[in-house]
């Protein structure tokens, strides 16, 4: 299935404001051409405001908004080659599945002189969209008559089958039941390969964003606090907010030297022998276990230390700790992030 | 005792508490007892008046069988009444259906303070005594001094005698009744289009629908059912939304033009006492709709739509 | 988000797009309001001028003679309460007929709902006689009941938007009240009737202002003026020696004014209600 | 199932309660036995301008000379008299006095259970009757009883705007005598771009006062002696074809009546012919605008003008014998001498004694001399001629819809017109 080139997007000093609240506040971005770029953040955050925004049904207060260079601020909605799929998929209630995937080929060749795509095109291109996402037997159902998933492969079929070069995501996997998200979230990926889009997904779950995306915005109060590849903001997030955001279970979090922060991720924690005395430089962590989340290959243990807690990541093939159990773990230096009085990143 | 066991025991409680089928029956009564007193018997009534000749005062009434049937089919007059119904059905049907739905579609589209506004005021032809409106309207239409023809004259057309010329006469009464029938039907429509999903408008604009693209493709095939009832409600209640103003302002005249079956009927009954007669009119027009609701009903069971 | 420009053309477009919008809005408010403006105008034009178009200083000498000789008080005051007694009656009527109609009687619904459509069709000058005469056997001439039971016989118009809205609403909710053991008269109060609401004020709203506007049925159950209603009030101007064209204008101004000052409080509830009537 | 029936059954009681409840409110008002109630329907009572205040009057006086008698007014709207009056009688509760217009009294007297006046006075009657002027005594007798008497009486008069009569070279007071006279004058006030005079035929009550009117004077009628329909004779089309060419030479403008009354007070309409009944209400129209005169009904040629009347007759339907004698009493005030008094001055109908034209009421006349005319012209007043037998008055309707109207207005020819709605009136009524 063959696509026109992904788009670059570029969001430059951009704000937009709802009457007096700011939902996106002097925003820099940058979403590198055929990427598929997870935005997450708490709500509120603007990052929903942001796509609204990106895809012209939201007009901008101040700022540019650039594909590829080219400016796309003033363009109205339809003409600026971005596809959306909302998150409660917005289906055209009236019309068939075929006739919601071909609506847009459509109105193509109602706004072109030479009338292209064809009838014939238009048929082709819907079938074989149909085929990728597996609704060719769905063809003449009416959205009622669909459920939830094959609701959203729809919404899917309808954005991608025009090729667009920017592909918008609100929270795609949100209305899914939790096996259904599962394989959605493999097939999104993969849809992403096949037809080589840019893809900007908006949502909440910071684990989605981690696993899908391969170029991560955290956002925060209407700004990009940290974008960068999913492997480095989890493991170089800039503030206190991006490292207890990002990754789950939270990094544990307490008071290190000179007021600043001292962070450690669970699975960076490592349990001493009985008697074994903690090596230099590393940091000791005393406690006791009160629960333990089983995980399948992994346990989570919540530990408390008078009022402080923290987690520790167990793998399978040691010694299962039980609630009850005395805690003596350390985290090697180059494990450790340490963070200023005011939550920013040191070195 | 397991589980299901014990909860069978509690079940039969509640189900032999619950008897739909009477409550149903008694729930529905207050309307069966209210329709059927003061619609189906009067028409039964009305049905056994088209057979007698009684002028509702003098004590004796003879059975003319069929007679009154004759003689109202023989004159003219309600012939020519019946048409003009159907005339006015269809006359009608844009203010019903076209003006009000692009009215909503309008306010619709820029939510906001400024379409209430509108729409209160739109809706205030609605509320005003009829009597009243129709008056205004003599005064407008007066051709000698009207402001109607003050203003075509000005623009240099001929003056025009609109309820007394028997070319004009109708369309104007249709004018005069159409101010209503938009101002009801507006707000229905707009109460319909709020039921839509807003969300589906925002994609069709992203697939590079224009605004009109979006009301003919996405907004209008969801109201179908709305202006398709509307519409039949107007073809048949046009003839009584025009009652007041045929009344008030011509009387059915000039030569008659302006007459409706509902008018004609009022004639009979209350000009003439000619209550066989009236009575008869209104038996001829129940079984007219009723045929038209019945076809009307086959015609969609056939095509199979819900 | 009010305001909120619901199809954007970009910015230049919209302005003109905007400035289109207000004129044919205003072009349809002229049009439809014309006549009613004029009754209003020409309510306040001295009798001698109150033909032809010369401009004229206002006098209030109608409004001074009708409050003076007619009988606004008692007219307005019939009329709201039939208008509101029957308006109730045919909710009450309605909701408990809409509610068994889906949910406790739905074998009984599509022949109920063919005779009521039917009944809209048959033409009220025609029941009017016999409705008359049983009301008369009933000894209700010239009486409250006369006015309202009579009237409550047309609620299928009611019935019928009731049912379209009860058949909307999501049928789990009730269904979830009666597996709890609620009777139908519970389901019907705690569940139905409250999702109803703005259905229920639409069908008042409408009902009230066709029952206030009703001629044929008062005139002939109330002949005597102390029960009679605003419509044949305003009748009495047109007499045989010609129309009191200045009295019937100010008159009807003067009696139009409650539906419209209850229009006007309740606009926002009244749109807001057949607004949310039309999403369920 | 004890608890079923009871909670069930609540929406059925709501039902029945809402009617029976209903049923018991209508209680008959409490009779005392010294005074006795009438009811008495009137279109004037409780309406605007004088007619209403005039009746209030008449009424009050009434109460003043007979306190035992309390009279409960029902004002009805003027086209639906004859309606409410026969619904009333099918209801089984007639009003005991019915104010009817002339032109349903021919139908009121088939259908509606009138009571011989005559009968009801006992040996009073002779004195009574005889100072009344005889046409409307005339028309409410059938066979030698008489059952309505006349009440509020109105002729056809020419109205007329003397400032538009002076700028037209027209003498003021040599207003025109004849329907030539007419023409000329008319001619000359179109002249001045004003429209010239106005017949008043297309009633919108739909009553043929006017067309009588006509027709009796250019020697036709609509029916002779002897109760053939002449409305298709050649003197009565005669007469109709004279106005018709009026509206052909363009001196009447082809309006309703409403919209002539319109231009007629804002002084834009030479002469206006119609019933004496719209004098107060165009009085204050046209007040300030021009100065306003009347002059009599027209004569057709060397023939002198013979109108007829219009307005109303009083009619009793009561069947008990207290409220028959109580009904007579104020039948017998409202046409006594002070009763035409009241009348001619309080509401503007003419007074039907001459003894009260010479009496108190000559010295009102000078200061309001626009009855003056009319009530000279009294004695030529013929009686008002109604079609036979129950459908009188679709008969009527039937020859001012299918003939006068389109004849008048819209240029149908007048011999056809005439001709075949005359024999579609011998159809209906039965007559020859």
């Amino acid at each position: 299935m063959t696509t026109t080139t992904a788009s670059d997007l570029e969001l430059r000093d951009l704000s937009k404001h709802y009457g007096s609240t700011v939902a996106l506040d002097h925003t820099d971005l940058h979403v590198p051409a055929g990427s598929f770029t997870a935005v997450v953040g708490p709500s509120g955050c603007g990052k929903s405001t942001l796509l609204r925004v990106l895809s012209g049904l939201e007009p901008v207060t101040s700022g540019a908004l650039l594909a590829d260079g080219a400016d796309l601020t003033r363009v109205p909605a339809g003409e600026r080659g971005v596809a959306m799929v909302f998150q409660d998929y917005a289906l055209y209630p009236h019309m068939d599945v075929a006739a919601n995937i071909s609506f847009g080929l459509r109105l193509q060749a109602r706004h072109r002189r030479d009338r292209q795509p064809s009838r014939a095109e238009i048929a082709r291109r819907t079938q074989e969209v149909a085929e990728m996402l597996e609704l060719d037997e769905l063809l003449r159902r009416r959205p009622d008559q669909l459920s939830g998933g094959q609701r959203q492969r729809v919404a899917l079929a309808r954005a991608v089958v025009r090729r667009p070069p920017v592909l918008l995501l609100d929270e795609p996997l949100a209305a899914l039941d939790a096996q259904l998200r599962i394989s959605a979230r493999a097939g999104l990926q993969r849809l992403h390969r096949e037809i080589g889009a840019t893809v900007l997904m908006v949502t909440h779950d910071q684990h989605e964003a981690l696993t899908m995306a391969d170029h991560l915005v955290v956002m925060r109060d209407g700004r990009v606090v940290q974008a960068d590849r999913p492997e480095q903001v989890y493991a170089q997030p800039v503030d206190r907010f991006v490292a207890t955001f990002v990754g789950s279970p939270q990094m544990n979090l307490q008071p290190g030297v000179d007021g600043g922060l001292l962070g450690w991720r669970a699975e960076d924690g490592r349990l001493l022998e009985p008697g074994e005395a903690a090596p230099a430089g590393h940091l000791l962590v005393e406690g006791t276990v009160e629960l333990c989340e089983f995980t399948g290959s992994a346990q989570d243990v919540v530990c408390r230390d008078g009022r402080t807690s923290f987690t520790l990541r167990q793998h399978v093939g040691t010694v299962w700790l039980r609630p009850g159990d005395p805690v003596r773990c350390v985290v090697a230096p180059q494990r450790l992030h340490r963070f200023d009085r005011d939550g920013r990143r040191l070195g | 005792m397991t589980a299901a066991a014990t909860l069978a025991a509690q079940a039969p409680v509640v189900a032999r508490r619950r008897r739909p089928g009477l409550a149903g029956w008694s729930y529905l009564l207050p309307l069966l007892l209210v329709v059927g007193v003061w619609i189906y018997l009067p028409v039964l009534a009305t049905v056994v008046l088209s057979l007698l000749d009684w002028n509702l005062t003098s004590p004796t009434a003879e059975f003319v069988g069929l007679d009154n049937l004759r003689r109202l089919l023989s004159e003219p007059e309600f012939a020519q009444a019946a048409g003009q119904t159907l005339l006015y059905a269809v006359a009608l049907l844009p203010f019903s259906t076209a003006v009000p739905l692009l009215l909503a579609v309008l306010l619709w589209a820029r939510p906001g303070r400024a379409s209430t506004i509108y729409r209160s005021l739109l809706f205030v032809p609605a509320m005003v005594a009829p009597v009243a409106v129709a008056v205004a309207w003599r005064f407008l239409l007066n051709p000698l001094n009207g402001l109607v023809n003050e203003v075509t004259g000005r623009v240099g057309l001929p003056a025009v005698n609109w309820l007394g010329d028997p070319a004009w006469a109708l369309p104007v009464i249709v004018v005069v009744t159409a101010a209503r029938v938009v101002a009801f039907n507006m707000l229905l429509f707009s109460a319909a289009l709020s039921g839509l999903d807003r969300r589906a408008v925002e994609a069709a604009r992203l697939e590079g629908a224009t605004g009109f693209e979006v009301v003919w493709f996405v907004v209008l095939p969801q109201l179908r059912s709305t202006t398709v009832l509307l519409g039949l409600l107007s073809v048949v209640l046009a003839g009584q939304w025009s009652f007041t103003n045929v009344s008030v302002l011509t009387q059915g005249g000039p030569d008659g033009v302006t007459d409706n079956v509902y008018h004609r009927i009022h004639t009979l009954g209350f000009g003439y006492f000619e209550t066989g007669m009236a009575s008869t009119a209104s038996v001829l027009v129940l079984v007219f709709f009723a045929l038209a609701a019945l076809a009307a009903e086959a015609v969609r069971r056939r095509r199979g739509r819900s | 988000m009010a305001g909120r420009e619901l199809l954007p053309d970009g910015a230049g477009r919209a302005r003109v797009g905007g400035l289109l919008w207000h004129l044919a809005l205003c072009g349809a408010v002229v049009s439809l309001l014309f006549a009613v403006v004029w009754a209003l105008l020409s309510s306040f034009r001295p009798t001698s001028r109150i033909y032809g178009l010369t401009p004229s200083w206002p006098t209030l000498e109608h409004y001074t003679r009708v409050l003076a000789e007619w009988p606004v008080a008692t007219l307005v005051g019939n009329t709201f309460v039939m208008a509101s007694a029957v308006a109730v009656g045919q909710v009450v009527i309605g909701c408990l007929a809409a509610f068994a109609l889906v949910h406790l009687t739905p074998r009984a619904r599509r022949p109920v709902l063919a005779l009521l459509t039917v009944s809209l069709a048959i033409p009220p000058q025609a029941l009017i006689i016999p409705q008359y005469l049983m009301a008369t056997r009933l000894g209700w001439l010239n009486t409250e009941a006369g006015l309202i039971v009579p009237q409550l016989g047309s609620s299928a118009l009611a019935v019928l938007v009731l049912v379209q809205h009860v058949r909307a609403m999501p049928v789990s909710a009730a269904q979830a009240a009666r597996l709890e053991g609620a009777l139908p008269r519970e389901v019907l109060w705690y569940v139905v009737l409250p999702a109803l609401r703005p259905a229920i004020a639409a069908v008042a709203v409408l009902v009230f202002i066709t029952t206030w506007n009703e001629y044929l049925w008062p005139l002939l159950i109330t002949p005597r003026t102390e029960d009679t209603t605003v419509q044949i009030g305003l009748s009495q101007f047109v007499t045989a020696e010609g129309t009191d064209y200045g009295g019937l204008l100010a008159a009807s101004t003067l009696t139009s004014l409650p539906i419209l000052l209850v229009y006007l409080v309740a606009a926002r509830r009244i749109t807001d209600a057949f607004m949310q009537a039309g999403a369920r | 199932m004890r608890s079923v029936s009871t909670r069930a059954l609540v929406p059925l009681l709501a039902g029945a309660l809402l009617l029976s409840a209903a049923a018991c409110s209508a209680s008959a008002p409490a009779a005392d036995p010294g005074s006795v109630t009438i009811t008495f329907s009137s279109y004037n009572y409780g309406t605007q301008g004088s007619a209403g205040t005039g009746t209030q009057a008449l009424l009050d006086r009434f109460a003043e000379l007979h306190p035992e008698i309390t009279v409960e007014p029902q004002s009805v709207p003027v086209a639906d008299v004859l309606t409410s009056a026969r619904a009333a009688t099918a209801a089984g509760e007639p009003p005991d006095v019915v104010q009817l217009g002339y032109s349903k009294l021919a139908e009121g007297l088939e259908t509606l259970p009138v009571q011989p006046l005559d009968e009801l006075a006992g040996d009073g009657w002779d004195a009574h009757v005889s100072g009344i002027v005889p046409g409307p005594v005339a028309t409410g007798t059938r066979d030698g009883s008489t059952y309505a008497l006349p009440y509020t009486i109105s002729i056809p008069t020419v109205l007329y705007n003397a400032d538009l009569f002076e700028q037209a070279g027209l003498d003021p007071d040599q207003p025109p005598a004849t329907i030539e006279e007419v023409r000329t004058a008319a001619t000359a006030i179109v002249g001045t771009g004003a429209e010239g005079v106005y017949f008043a035929m297309a009633d919108p009550g739909k009553s043929d006062y006017l067309t009588q009117s006509v027709m009796n004077s250019a020697g036709g009628g609509v029916l002779d002696a002897g109760g053939t329909i002449t409305l298709d004779s050649p003197a009565s089309v005669e007469g109709i074809r004279q106005i018709q060419s009026l509206t052909t030479d363009g001196l009447q403008p082809a309006v309703a009546v409403d919209d002539a009354m319109a231009a007629f007070t804002t002084g834009d309409l030479g002469m206006l012919v119609i019933s004496t009944a719209v004098l107060g209400t165009v009085q204050d129209a046209a007040e300030g605008n021009f100065e306003l005169r009347t002059t009599a009904f027209p004569g057709f040629g060397s023939a002198p003008a013979a109108p007829t009347h219009s307005g109303a007759a009083l009619v009793s339907l009561s069947e008990d014998e207290a409220r028959q004698r109580a009904a007579w009493e104020l039948i017998s005030f409202l046409t006594s001498e002070e009763g035409y008094q009241l009348i001619a001055t309080e509401i503007g109908y003419l007074p039907l004694r001459q003894s009260v034209v010479e009496g108190e009421l000559a010295g009102w006349l000078e200061e309001n001399p626009l009855l003056v005319p009319t009530i000279e012209q009294l004695d030529q007043m013929q009686a008002y001629q109604s079609f036979p037998g129950p459908r009188s008055n679709q008969a009527t309707q039937l020859l001012q819809d299918e003939a006068v109207e389109p004849v008048v207005l819209r240029g149908a020819d007048p011999q056809s017109s005439l001709t075949s709605t005359a024999n579609r009136i011998r159809e209906l009524v039965g007559a020859p």
